[in-house]
Protein backbone atom coordinates (compact mmCIF):
# COMPACT_ATOMS: atom_id res chain seq x y z
CA UNK A 1 0.00 0.00 0.00
CA UNK A 2 2.75 2.65 0.58
CA UNK A 3 4.35 1.52 -2.09
CA UNK A 4 2.09 3.24 -3.89
CA UNK A 5 3.51 6.25 -2.23
CA UNK A 6 6.76 6.11 -2.52
CA UNK A 7 6.47 5.82 -6.36
CA UNK A 8 4.52 8.43 -6.66
CA UNK A 9 6.92 10.41 -4.44
CA UNK A 10 9.99 9.26 -5.88
CA UNK A 11 8.56 9.74 -9.55
CA UNK A 12 7.83 13.77 -8.41
CA UNK A 13 11.55 14.10 -6.65
CA UNK A 14 12.56 12.58 -10.81
CA UNK A 15 10.84 14.87 -12.69
CA UNK A 16 12.08 17.86 -10.23
CA UNK A 17 14.84 17.34 -10.36
CA UNK A 18 15.01 16.71 -14.40
CA UNK A 19 13.47 20.03 -14.96
CA UNK A 20 16.08 21.66 -12.54
CA UNK A 21 19.05 20.49 -14.96
CA UNK A 22 16.92 21.57 -18.10
CA UNK A 23 15.71 24.90 -17.09
CA UNK A 24 17.80 27.20 -18.50
CA UNK A 25 16.51 30.32 -16.19
CA UNK A 26 18.62 29.66 -13.29
CA UNK A 27 16.00 31.42 -10.70
CA UNK A 28 13.59 28.76 -11.80
CA UNK A 29 16.08 26.07 -11.28
CA UNK A 30 16.05 27.67 -7.14
CA UNK A 31 12.81 28.12 -7.49
CA UNK A 32 12.72 23.82 -8.03
CA UNK A 33 15.57 22.77 -6.02
CA UNK A 34 13.32 24.46 -3.40
CA UNK A 35 10.80 21.98 -3.95
CA UNK A 36 13.32 19.23 -4.29
CA UNK A 37 13.85 19.63 -1.07
CA UNK A 38 10.45 19.82 0.39
CA UNK A 39 9.82 16.24 -1.22
CA UNK A 40 13.11 15.50 0.10
CA UNK A 41 11.83 15.99 3.41
CA UNK A 42 8.84 14.26 2.53
CA UNK A 43 11.00 11.63 1.91
CA UNK A 44 12.83 11.19 4.68
CA UNK A 45 9.62 11.34 6.98
CA UNK A 46 8.76 8.44 5.01
CA UNK A 47 12.30 6.59 6.07
CA UNK A 48 11.07 7.34 9.83
CA UNK A 49 14.18 9.83 9.79
CA UNK A 50 12.29 12.57 11.46
CA UNK A 51 15.24 15.00 12.57
CA UNK A 52 16.88 14.70 9.31
CA UNK A 53 13.79 16.23 7.84
CA UNK A 54 13.53 18.92 9.84
CA UNK A 55 16.80 19.85 9.29
CA UNK A 56 16.37 19.50 4.81
CA UNK A 57 13.57 21.58 5.71
CA UNK A 58 15.54 24.37 7.63
CA UNK A 59 18.29 24.53 5.54
CA UNK A 60 17.40 22.66 2.13
CA UNK A 61 14.19 24.98 1.77
CA UNK A 62 14.67 27.64 4.03
CA UNK A 63 18.12 29.03 4.11
CA UNK A 64 20.21 27.21 0.78
CA UNK A 65 17.14 28.78 -1.31
CA UNK A 66 18.04 32.50 -0.06
CA UNK A 67 21.57 32.02 -0.53
CA UNK A 68 21.32 31.03 -3.78
CA UNK A 69 19.10 33.85 -4.58
CA UNK A 70 21.82 36.07 -2.85
CA UNK A 71 24.05 34.15 -5.58
CA UNK A 72 22.19 34.79 -8.13
CA UNK A 73 21.20 38.22 -7.72
CA UNK A 74 25.70 39.36 -7.66
CA UNK A 75 25.60 37.24 -11.06
CA UNK A 76 23.70 36.10 -14.15
CA UNK A 77 20.13 34.76 -13.56
CA UNK A 78 20.69 32.93 -17.00
CA UNK A 79 22.17 29.70 -17.96
CA UNK A 80 25.31 29.94 -19.94
CA UNK A 81 24.96 27.27 -22.56
CA UNK A 82 28.16 25.56 -22.63
CA UNK A 83 29.81 24.12 -25.71
CA UNK A 84 32.30 21.63 -23.97
CA UNK A 85 31.92 17.64 -25.25
CA UNK A 86 29.09 16.27 -22.21
CA UNK A 87 30.42 13.02 -22.87
CA UNK A 88 33.37 13.12 -20.37
CA UNK A 89 31.25 14.21 -17.34
CA UNK A 90 29.08 11.58 -18.24
CA UNK A 91 31.64 8.95 -17.93
CA UNK A 92 32.57 10.64 -14.54
CA UNK A 93 28.81 10.68 -13.70
CA UNK A 94 28.22 6.88 -14.46
CA UNK A 95 31.23 5.75 -13.04
CA UNK A 96 31.44 7.22 -10.00
CA UNK A 97 27.48 6.32 -10.01
CA UNK A 98 28.73 2.94 -10.41
CA UNK A 99 30.97 2.83 -7.60
CA UNK A 100 28.75 4.16 -4.98
CA UNK A 101 25.66 1.36 -5.55
CA UNK A 102 28.83 -1.24 -5.78
CA UNK A 103 29.48 0.15 -2.45
CA UNK A 104 26.31 -0.08 -0.96
CA UNK A 105 26.06 -3.71 -1.54
CA UNK A 106 28.09 -4.60 1.54
CA UNK A 107 25.58 -2.70 3.85
CA UNK A 108 22.93 -4.56 5.64
CA UNK A 109 19.68 -4.61 3.96
CA UNK A 110 17.15 -1.36 5.00
CA UNK A 111 15.86 -1.99 8.23
CA UNK A 112 17.53 -5.54 8.81
CA UNK A 113 16.71 -5.62 12.65
CA UNK A 114 20.13 -8.18 12.62
CA UNK A 115 22.17 -5.12 11.46
CA UNK A 116 25.22 -3.88 13.65
CA UNK A 117 23.62 -0.61 14.39
CA UNK A 118 20.90 -2.10 15.40
CA UNK A 119 22.13 -4.41 18.04
CA UNK A 120 25.14 -2.39 19.65
CA UNK A 121 24.45 0.97 20.88
CA UNK A 122 21.17 1.82 19.62
CA UNK A 123 19.49 -0.19 21.78
CA UNK A 124 20.99 1.32 25.19
CA UNK A 125 20.20 4.88 23.75
CA UNK A 126 16.49 4.29 23.05
CA UNK A 127 15.76 2.39 26.46
CA UNK A 128 18.16 4.34 29.07
CA UNK A 129 18.85 7.83 27.58
CA UNK A 130 15.37 9.36 29.20
CA UNK A 131 16.83 7.88 32.41
CA UNK A 132 20.38 8.79 32.36
CA UNK A 133 20.46 12.18 30.86
CA UNK A 134 16.37 13.16 30.85
CA UNK A 135 16.16 14.90 27.80
CA UNK A 136 13.14 13.43 26.05
CA UNK A 137 14.46 13.71 22.69
CA UNK A 138 16.64 10.39 22.28
CA UNK A 139 18.74 12.57 19.52
CA UNK A 140 19.06 15.46 21.17
CA UNK A 141 20.82 13.44 24.30
CA UNK A 142 23.42 11.83 21.88
CA UNK A 143 24.50 14.57 20.29
CA UNK A 144 24.76 17.62 23.33
CA UNK A 145 26.09 14.65 25.85
CA UNK A 146 26.86 10.99 24.99
CA UNK A 147 29.08 13.20 22.30
CA UNK A 148 29.01 16.31 23.71
CA UNK A 149 32.44 17.18 23.03
CA UNK A 150 32.25 16.12 19.64
CA UNK A 151 29.34 18.63 19.07
CA UNK A 152 31.16 21.10 21.09
CA UNK A 153 34.06 20.73 17.97
CA UNK A 154 32.16 20.76 15.06
CA UNK A 155 30.15 23.94 16.45
CA UNK A 156 33.45 25.26 17.32
CA UNK A 157 34.58 24.69 13.55
CA UNK A 158 31.41 26.12 11.50
CA UNK A 159 31.87 29.18 14.20
CA UNK A 160 35.21 29.33 13.21
CA UNK A 161 34.38 29.67 9.38
CA UNK A 162 31.13 31.98 9.92
CA UNK A 163 33.59 34.57 11.45
CA UNK A 164 36.30 33.81 8.21
CA UNK A 165 33.53 34.44 5.80
CA UNK A 166 32.37 37.27 7.88
CA UNK A 167 35.87 39.21 8.16
CA UNK A 168 36.30 38.08 4.47
CA UNK A 169 33.25 40.41 3.16
CA UNK A 170 34.04 42.88 5.48
CA UNK A 171 30.62 43.54 6.72
CA UNK A 172 32.08 44.90 10.13
CA UNK A 173 34.17 47.41 8.66
CA UNK A 174 31.61 49.14 6.53
CA UNK A 175 29.80 49.42 9.69
CA UNK A 176 32.65 51.04 11.44
CA UNK A 177 32.65 53.59 8.34
CA UNK A 178 29.12 54.78 8.18
CA UNK A 179 28.70 54.69 5.02
CA UNK A 180 26.18 51.58 4.77
CA UNK B 1 -7.27 3.58 4.72
CA UNK B 2 -8.53 6.54 4.94
CA UNK B 3 -5.64 8.75 5.26
CA UNK B 4 -4.21 6.81 2.69
CA UNK B 5 -6.78 7.66 0.52
CA UNK B 6 -6.54 11.17 1.28
CA UNK B 7 -2.55 11.19 0.81
CA UNK B 8 -3.17 9.47 -2.72
CA UNK B 9 -5.60 11.77 -3.81
CA UNK B 10 -3.12 14.54 -2.68
CA UNK B 11 -0.72 13.71 -5.63
CA UNK B 12 -2.40 14.95 -7.89
CA UNK B 13 -2.30 18.27 -7.03
CA UNK B 14 1.06 18.15 -6.19
CA UNK B 15 1.92 17.20 -9.52
CA UNK B 16 -0.58 20.19 -11.31
CA UNK B 17 1.74 22.79 -8.78
CA UNK B 18 5.08 21.10 -9.97
CA UNK B 19 3.95 21.55 -13.43
CA UNK B 20 3.42 25.18 -13.02
CA UNK B 21 6.56 25.88 -11.19
CA UNK B 22 8.12 24.18 -14.34
CA UNK B 23 6.09 25.94 -17.06
CA UNK B 24 6.45 29.41 -15.38
CA UNK B 25 6.53 31.87 -17.14
CA UNK B 26 7.37 34.37 -14.91
CA UNK B 27 9.57 33.79 -11.59
CA UNK B 28 6.40 35.28 -9.82
CA UNK B 29 4.39 32.24 -11.27
CA UNK B 30 7.04 29.90 -9.81
CA UNK B 31 6.87 31.49 -6.15
CA UNK B 32 3.47 31.08 -5.92
CA UNK B 33 3.40 27.52 -7.57
CA UNK B 34 6.32 26.68 -4.97
CA UNK B 35 4.09 28.64 -1.74
CA UNK B 36 1.36 26.22 -2.81
CA UNK B 37 3.28 22.99 -2.96
CA UNK B 38 4.60 24.02 0.99
CA UNK B 39 0.88 24.05 1.68
CA UNK B 40 0.58 20.92 0.15
CA UNK B 41 3.53 19.48 1.34
CA UNK B 42 2.38 20.61 4.76
CA UNK B 43 -0.87 18.98 4.51
CA UNK B 44 0.74 15.47 3.45
CA UNK B 45 2.65 15.46 6.26
CA UNK B 46 0.43 16.05 8.57
CA UNK B 47 -1.62 13.45 6.96
CA UNK B 48 1.57 10.96 6.74
CA UNK B 49 1.49 10.94 10.75
CA UNK B 50 -1.89 9.83 11.28
CA UNK B 51 -1.60 7.26 8.45
CA UNK B 52 1.48 5.47 10.38
CA UNK B 53 0.18 6.53 13.46
CA UNK B 54 3.52 8.76 14.61
CA UNK B 55 1.80 12.20 15.40
CA UNK B 56 4.99 13.65 15.70
CA UNK B 57 4.91 14.43 12.60
CA UNK B 58 2.40 17.21 12.73
CA UNK B 59 5.35 19.04 14.64
CA UNK B 60 6.85 18.77 11.64
CA UNK B 61 4.13 19.92 9.43
CA UNK B 62 3.75 22.83 11.88
CA UNK B 63 7.48 23.94 11.08
CA UNK B 64 7.25 23.15 7.41
CA UNK B 65 3.60 25.79 7.43
CA UNK B 66 6.25 28.80 9.21
CA UNK B 67 9.36 27.64 6.70
CA UNK B 68 7.21 27.94 4.52
CA UNK B 69 6.17 31.32 4.69
CA UNK B 70 9.26 32.54 5.72
CA UNK B 71 10.89 31.11 2.71
CA UNK B 72 8.39 32.97 0.36
CA UNK B 73 8.66 36.18 2.01
CA UNK B 74 12.37 36.17 2.25
CA UNK B 75 12.29 35.17 -1.29
CA UNK B 76 9.91 38.15 -2.84
CA UNK B 77 12.09 40.59 -0.23
CA UNK B 78 14.70 39.35 -2.58
CA UNK B 79 12.75 40.38 -5.71
CA UNK B 80 11.90 43.74 -4.50
CA UNK B 81 15.10 44.51 -2.96
CA UNK B 82 17.72 43.16 -4.76
CA UNK B 83 18.11 43.24 -8.82
CA UNK B 84 17.34 40.19 -10.85
CA UNK B 85 17.11 41.58 -14.24
CA UNK B 86 13.64 41.30 -14.72
CA UNK B 87 13.38 41.44 -18.46
CA UNK B 88 15.82 39.00 -18.62
CA UNK B 89 13.77 36.48 -16.46
CA UNK B 90 10.96 35.44 -18.98
CA UNK B 91 12.13 32.01 -20.34
CA UNK B 92 10.24 31.82 -23.74
CA UNK C 1 -19.83 8.28 12.89
CA UNK C 2 -17.13 10.46 13.38
CA UNK C 3 -15.22 8.32 10.78
CA UNK C 4 -17.66 8.91 8.23
CA UNK C 5 -17.56 12.85 8.82
CA UNK C 6 -13.80 12.68 8.80
CA UNK C 7 -14.02 10.68 5.29
CA UNK C 8 -16.31 13.13 4.45
CA UNK C 9 -14.07 16.35 5.73
CA UNK C 10 -10.93 14.97 4.41
CA UNK C 11 -12.26 14.53 0.71
CA UNK C 12 -14.02 17.08 0.42
CA UNK C 13 -10.73 18.87 1.63
CA UNK C 14 -8.53 16.66 -1.26
CA UNK C 15 -11.29 18.01 -3.96
CA UNK C 16 -10.84 21.46 -2.71
CA UNK C 17 -6.99 21.02 -3.17
CA UNK C 18 -6.97 19.14 -6.07
CA UNK C 19 -9.27 22.33 -8.16
CA UNK C 20 -7.12 24.95 -6.30
CA UNK C 21 -4.21 23.23 -8.45
CA UNK C 22 -6.27 22.64 -11.64
CA UNK C 23 -6.74 26.42 -11.50
CA UNK C 24 -3.20 27.15 -10.88
CA UNK C 25 -2.80 25.73 -14.21
CA UNK C 26 -5.75 26.71 -15.77
CA UNK C 27 -5.91 30.47 -15.45
CA UNK C 28 -4.27 33.06 -17.46
CA UNK C 29 -2.52 34.98 -15.43
CA UNK C 30 -0.68 35.13 -12.24
CA UNK C 31 -3.50 37.48 -10.56
CA UNK C 32 -6.00 34.84 -11.60
CA UNK C 33 -3.47 32.36 -10.47
CA UNK C 34 -3.89 33.62 -7.13
CA UNK C 35 -7.48 33.24 -6.39
CA UNK C 36 -7.07 29.62 -7.39
CA UNK C 37 -4.14 29.21 -5.03
CA UNK C 38 -5.96 30.78 -2.66
CA UNK C 39 -9.00 27.96 -2.68
CA UNK C 40 -6.42 25.24 -1.23
CA UNK C 41 -4.97 27.66 0.85
CA UNK C 42 -8.23 28.20 2.49
CA UNK C 43 -10.82 26.03 2.62
CA UNK C 44 -8.55 23.12 1.19
CA UNK C 45 -6.21 23.67 4.21
CA UNK C 46 -9.35 24.01 6.96
CA UNK C 47 -10.96 20.76 5.76
CA UNK C 48 -8.34 18.44 5.72
CA UNK C 49 -7.35 19.25 8.97
CA UNK C 50 -10.53 19.55 10.75
CA UNK C 51 -10.78 15.73 9.19
CA UNK C 52 -7.21 15.21 11.53
CA UNK C 53 -9.00 17.10 14.10
CA UNK C 54 -11.95 14.62 14.35
CA UNK C 55 -9.96 11.91 14.30
CA UNK C 56 -7.35 13.27 17.27
CA UNK C 57 -9.94 13.63 19.29
CA UNK C 58 -9.35 15.73 22.47
CA UNK C 59 -5.59 15.86 23.21
CA UNK C 60 -2.33 17.71 22.61
CA UNK C 61 -2.59 17.09 18.91
CA UNK C 62 -5.67 18.54 18.74
CA UNK C 63 -4.06 21.89 19.89
CA UNK C 64 -1.19 21.69 17.31
CA UNK C 65 -3.20 21.06 14.46
CA UNK C 66 -5.47 24.28 15.46
CA UNK C 67 -2.04 25.72 15.69
CA UNK C 68 -1.16 24.67 12.43
CA UNK C 69 -4.46 25.91 10.91
CA UNK C 70 -4.37 29.20 12.05
CA UNK C 71 -0.75 29.98 10.81
CA UNK C 72 -1.84 28.79 7.16
CA UNK C 73 -4.91 31.55 7.91
CA UNK C 74 -2.36 33.72 8.72
CA UNK C 75 0.08 33.69 6.71
CA UNK C 76 -1.97 32.39 3.76
CA UNK C 77 -3.22 35.99 3.02
CA UNK C 78 0.18 37.59 4.10
CA UNK C 79 1.91 36.11 1.78
CA UNK C 80 -0.16 36.27 -1.20
CA UNK C 81 -0.01 40.25 -0.81
CA UNK C 82 3.36 40.01 -0.76
CA UNK C 83 3.65 38.09 -3.91
CA UNK C 84 1.02 40.54 -5.96
CA UNK C 85 3.07 43.32 -4.30
CA UNK C 86 6.46 42.71 -5.67
CA UNK C 87 4.81 41.12 -8.75
CA UNK C 88 3.50 44.69 -9.35
CA UNK C 89 6.73 46.63 -8.15
CA UNK C 90 8.24 44.27 -10.76
CA UNK C 91 6.18 45.55 -13.48
CA UNK C 92 4.18 42.38 -13.68
CA UNK C 93 0.73 43.85 -15.13
CA UNK C 94 -2.86 41.84 -14.35
CA UNK C 95 -4.96 40.63 -17.68
CA UNK C 96 -7.90 42.49 -17.19
CA UNK C 97 -11.10 42.56 -18.76
CA UNK C 98 -11.31 44.89 -21.78
CA UNK C 99 -14.77 46.06 -20.94
CA UNK C 100 -14.91 47.35 -17.82
CA UNK C 101 -11.12 49.54 -17.73
CA UNK D 1 -13.12 44.25 35.12
CA UNK D 2 -13.39 47.53 33.02
CA UNK D 3 -13.31 47.09 29.72
CA UNK D 4 -9.82 46.53 27.67
CA UNK D 5 -9.94 49.71 25.79
CA UNK D 6 -10.36 51.42 28.77
CA UNK D 7 -6.83 50.29 30.35
CA UNK D 8 -5.48 49.98 26.48
CA UNK D 9 -4.45 53.62 25.69
CA UNK D 10 -5.33 55.01 21.91
CA UNK D 11 -2.67 54.66 19.72
CA UNK D 12 -2.42 57.71 16.93
CA UNK D 13 -1.25 57.41 13.10
CA UNK D 14 0.87 60.57 12.04
CA UNK D 15 0.83 61.98 8.87
CA UNK D 16 3.45 59.36 7.40
CA UNK D 17 1.14 56.80 7.88
CA UNK D 18 3.47 55.77 11.03
CA UNK D 19 1.92 54.02 14.05
CA UNK D 20 3.17 55.90 16.91
CA UNK D 21 2.63 54.97 20.43
CA UNK D 22 2.02 57.92 22.90
CA UNK D 23 4.63 57.24 25.34
CA UNK D 24 4.77 58.71 29.10
CA UNK D 25 1.87 57.06 31.15
CA UNK D 26 1.63 54.25 28.62
CA UNK D 27 4.30 52.30 30.42
CA UNK D 28 2.20 49.90 32.33
CA UNK D 29 -0.07 49.16 29.77
CA UNK D 30 3.32 47.94 28.20
CA UNK D 31 3.45 45.73 30.89
CA UNK D 32 0.22 44.26 30.59
CA UNK D 33 1.25 43.54 26.83
CA UNK D 34 4.83 42.24 28.03
CA UNK D 35 2.69 39.51 30.17
CA UNK D 36 -0.26 38.81 28.24
CA UNK D 37 2.88 37.99 25.60
CA UNK D 38 4.70 35.79 28.01
CA UNK D 39 1.55 33.78 28.95
CA UNK D 40 1.02 33.10 25.42
CA UNK D 41 3.91 31.97 24.83
CA UNK D 42 3.93 29.97 27.84
CA UNK D 43 0.75 28.18 26.54
CA UNK D 44 1.82 27.52 22.77
CA UNK D 45 5.12 26.11 24.52
CA UNK D 46 2.91 23.78 26.57
CA UNK D 47 0.81 22.69 23.95
CA UNK D 48 4.14 21.87 21.91
CA UNK D 49 5.76 20.03 23.99
CA UNK D 50 3.31 18.51 26.08
CA UNK D 51 6.49 17.80 29.26
CA UNK D 52 5.78 18.35 33.16
CA UNK D 53 9.17 17.30 34.32
CA UNK D 54 10.67 19.76 36.51
CA UNK D 55 13.91 20.67 33.97
CA UNK D 56 12.49 21.16 31.23
CA UNK D 57 9.67 23.60 32.77
CA UNK D 58 12.02 25.42 33.92
CA UNK D 59 13.81 25.54 30.33
CA UNK D 60 10.70 26.52 28.71
CA UNK D 61 10.10 29.10 31.38
CA UNK D 62 13.79 30.35 30.96
CA UNK D 63 13.45 30.65 27.05
CA UNK D 64 10.46 32.64 27.80
CA UNK D 65 11.44 35.49 29.99
CA UNK D 66 14.30 35.95 27.97
CA UNK D 67 12.44 36.29 24.72
CA UNK D 68 10.28 38.34 26.71
CA UNK D 69 12.84 40.50 27.94
CA UNK D 70 14.78 40.83 24.41
CA UNK D 71 11.32 42.09 22.79
CA UNK D 72 11.00 44.83 25.66
CA UNK D 73 14.72 45.84 25.14
CA UNK D 74 13.80 45.83 20.96
CA UNK D 75 11.00 47.61 21.71
CA UNK D 76 8.69 45.19 19.90
CA UNK D 77 6.32 45.06 22.16
CA UNK D 78 3.09 47.53 21.24
CA UNK D 79 -0.36 47.65 20.50
CA UNK D 80 0.55 46.46 17.03
CA UNK D 81 3.18 43.61 17.85
CA UNK D 82 0.51 42.03 20.33
CA UNK D 83 -3.02 42.97 19.88
CA UNK D 84 -4.73 41.47 22.86
CA UNK D 85 -7.99 44.40 22.47
CA UNK D 86 -8.50 42.61 19.44
CA UNK D 87 -8.88 39.10 20.90
CA UNK D 88 -12.37 40.01 22.93
CA UNK D 89 -14.09 41.10 19.95
CA UNK D 90 -12.76 38.56 17.26
CA UNK D 91 -14.52 35.43 17.54
CA UNK D 92 -17.91 36.28 15.98
CA UNK D 93 -16.13 37.84 13.11
CA UNK D 94 -14.46 35.01 12.63
CA UNK D 95 -17.39 32.71 12.49
CA UNK D 96 -18.43 35.22 9.24
CA UNK D 97 -15.17 35.20 7.91
CA UNK D 98 -15.49 31.38 8.20
CA UNK D 99 -19.30 31.01 6.46
CA UNK D 100 -17.91 33.95 3.95
CA UNK D 101 -14.66 32.07 2.95
CA UNK D 102 -16.84 28.66 2.47
CA UNK D 103 -19.18 30.73 -0.18
CA UNK D 104 -16.40 32.45 -1.53
CA UNK D 105 -14.59 29.24 -2.46
CA UNK D 106 -17.56 27.57 -4.01
CA UNK D 107 -17.63 30.28 -6.56
CA UNK D 108 -14.16 30.13 -7.08
CA UNK D 109 -14.04 26.75 -7.55
CA UNK D 110 -17.16 26.59 -9.76
CA UNK D 111 -15.72 29.07 -12.04
CA UNK D 112 -12.62 26.65 -12.27
CA UNK D 113 -14.53 23.70 -13.49
CA UNK D 114 -16.55 25.57 -15.62
CA UNK D 115 -14.94 24.30 -19.46
CA UNK D 116 -14.88 27.97 -20.53
CA UNK D 117 -13.65 29.44 -17.20
CA UNK D 118 -16.02 32.87 -16.95
CA UNK D 119 -13.51 35.15 -15.39
CA UNK D 120 -13.51 38.89 -16.30
CA UNK D 121 -10.84 39.80 -14.15
CA UNK D 122 -10.67 43.70 -12.77
CA UNK D 123 -9.38 45.98 -10.61
CA UNK D 124 -10.92 48.42 -8.65
CA UNK D 125 -10.39 50.30 -5.07
CA UNK D 126 -12.17 49.83 -1.72
CA UNK D 127 -12.32 53.08 1.01
CA UNK D 128 -10.77 51.78 4.48
CA UNK D 129 -12.70 53.37 7.28
CA UNK D 130 -10.36 51.67 9.94
CA UNK D 131 -8.48 53.80 11.69
CA UNK D 132 -5.39 51.90 12.55
CA UNK D 133 -2.77 49.73 10.76
CA UNK D 134 -3.26 46.96 12.33
CA UNK D 135 -7.44 47.55 11.35
CA UNK D 136 -6.19 47.61 7.85
CA UNK D 137 -4.18 44.79 7.75
CA UNK D 138 -6.85 43.00 8.84
CA UNK D 139 -9.29 44.16 6.80
CA UNK D 140 -6.96 43.41 3.89
CA UNK D 141 -5.97 40.06 4.84
CA UNK D 142 -9.78 39.45 4.65
CA UNK D 143 -10.22 40.24 1.82
CA UNK D 144 -7.60 37.95 0.31
CA UNK D 145 -8.64 35.01 2.62
CA UNK D 146 -12.02 35.18 0.77
CA UNK D 147 -10.62 33.75 -2.51
CA UNK D 148 -11.96 35.79 -5.64
CA UNK D 149 -10.84 38.73 -4.11
CA UNK D 150 -7.04 40.11 -3.41
CA UNK D 151 -5.75 43.07 -1.60
CA UNK D 152 -2.79 44.68 -3.70
CA UNK D 153 -1.65 47.74 -2.41
CA UNK D 154 -3.03 48.91 0.87
CA UNK D 155 -2.60 52.67 1.74
CA UNK D 156 -4.67 55.23 4.38
CA UNK D 157 -7.66 56.00 2.64
CA UNK D 158 -8.27 52.60 0.06
CA UNK D 159 -7.24 48.99 -0.70
CA UNK D 160 -6.81 48.46 -4.44
CA UNK D 161 -8.38 44.79 -4.73
CA UNK D 162 -7.77 42.53 -7.71
CA UNK D 163 -11.29 40.61 -8.22
CA UNK D 164 -11.94 37.49 -10.27
CA UNK D 165 -15.69 38.26 -11.49
CA UNK D 166 -18.13 41.30 -10.98
CA UNK D 167 -20.00 39.49 -8.40
CA UNK D 168 -16.59 39.58 -6.36
CA UNK D 169 -16.27 43.28 -6.76
CA UNK D 170 -20.05 43.71 -5.69
CA UNK D 171 -19.82 41.50 -2.54
CA UNK D 172 -16.68 43.23 -1.42
CA UNK D 173 -18.52 46.95 -2.50
CA UNK D 174 -20.86 46.86 -0.07
CA UNK D 175 -19.31 47.55 2.53
CA UNK D 176 -20.30 45.09 5.45
CA UNK D 177 -16.97 43.67 5.55
CA UNK D 178 -15.28 46.79 5.76
CA UNK D 179 -18.37 47.44 8.60
CA UNK D 180 -17.42 44.32 11.04
CA UNK D 181 -13.18 44.70 10.63
CA UNK D 182 -14.15 48.46 12.09
CA UNK D 183 -16.39 47.03 14.84
CA UNK D 184 -14.01 44.19 15.43
CA UNK D 185 -11.44 47.29 15.70
CA UNK D 186 -13.28 49.00 17.89
CA UNK D 187 -10.92 52.43 17.81
CA UNK D 188 -13.54 55.11 18.06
Amino acid sequence: MSTLIDILLLSLMGITALAAVRMKSLFGAVMLTGIFSLLSALWFLILDAVDVSFTEAAVGAGISTVLMLGTLSLTKSEEKTSNHSQIIPLFVVFVTGGVLIYGTLDMPDFADPLAPIHTHVAPHYIEKSGAEIGVPNIVTSVLASYRGFDTLGEVTVIFTAGVGVLLLLGIGRRREDGDE
Amino acid sequence: MMFFVTVIALFPAMFLALGRAIVGPTLYDRVLAVNSFGTFTVLMIAVLGFMTDQTDFVDIALTYALINFIGTIAVLKFFVVGDFGYEEQRDQ
Amino acid sequence: MINFLSWVLLLSGCFCVLISAIGLIRMPDLFTRMHAAGVGDTLGAILVIAGLMLQAGPTLLLAKLVLIMFFLLFTGPTACHALAKAALAGGEKPLLDDNNQ
Amino acid sequence: MPPLSAIVKPTTTNHQGILTISTGPTSDNRWLHAISLALTMAVIWFLLSGHTEPLILGLGAASILSITWLALRMDLIDREGHPIHLTFRAPMFWVWLGWEIVKSNLQVMKIILYPKLPISPRMFRVPVSQKTDIGRVLYANSITLTPGTISLRVNEHDIEVHALTQAGEDGLKDGKMDRLVTNVEGEQ
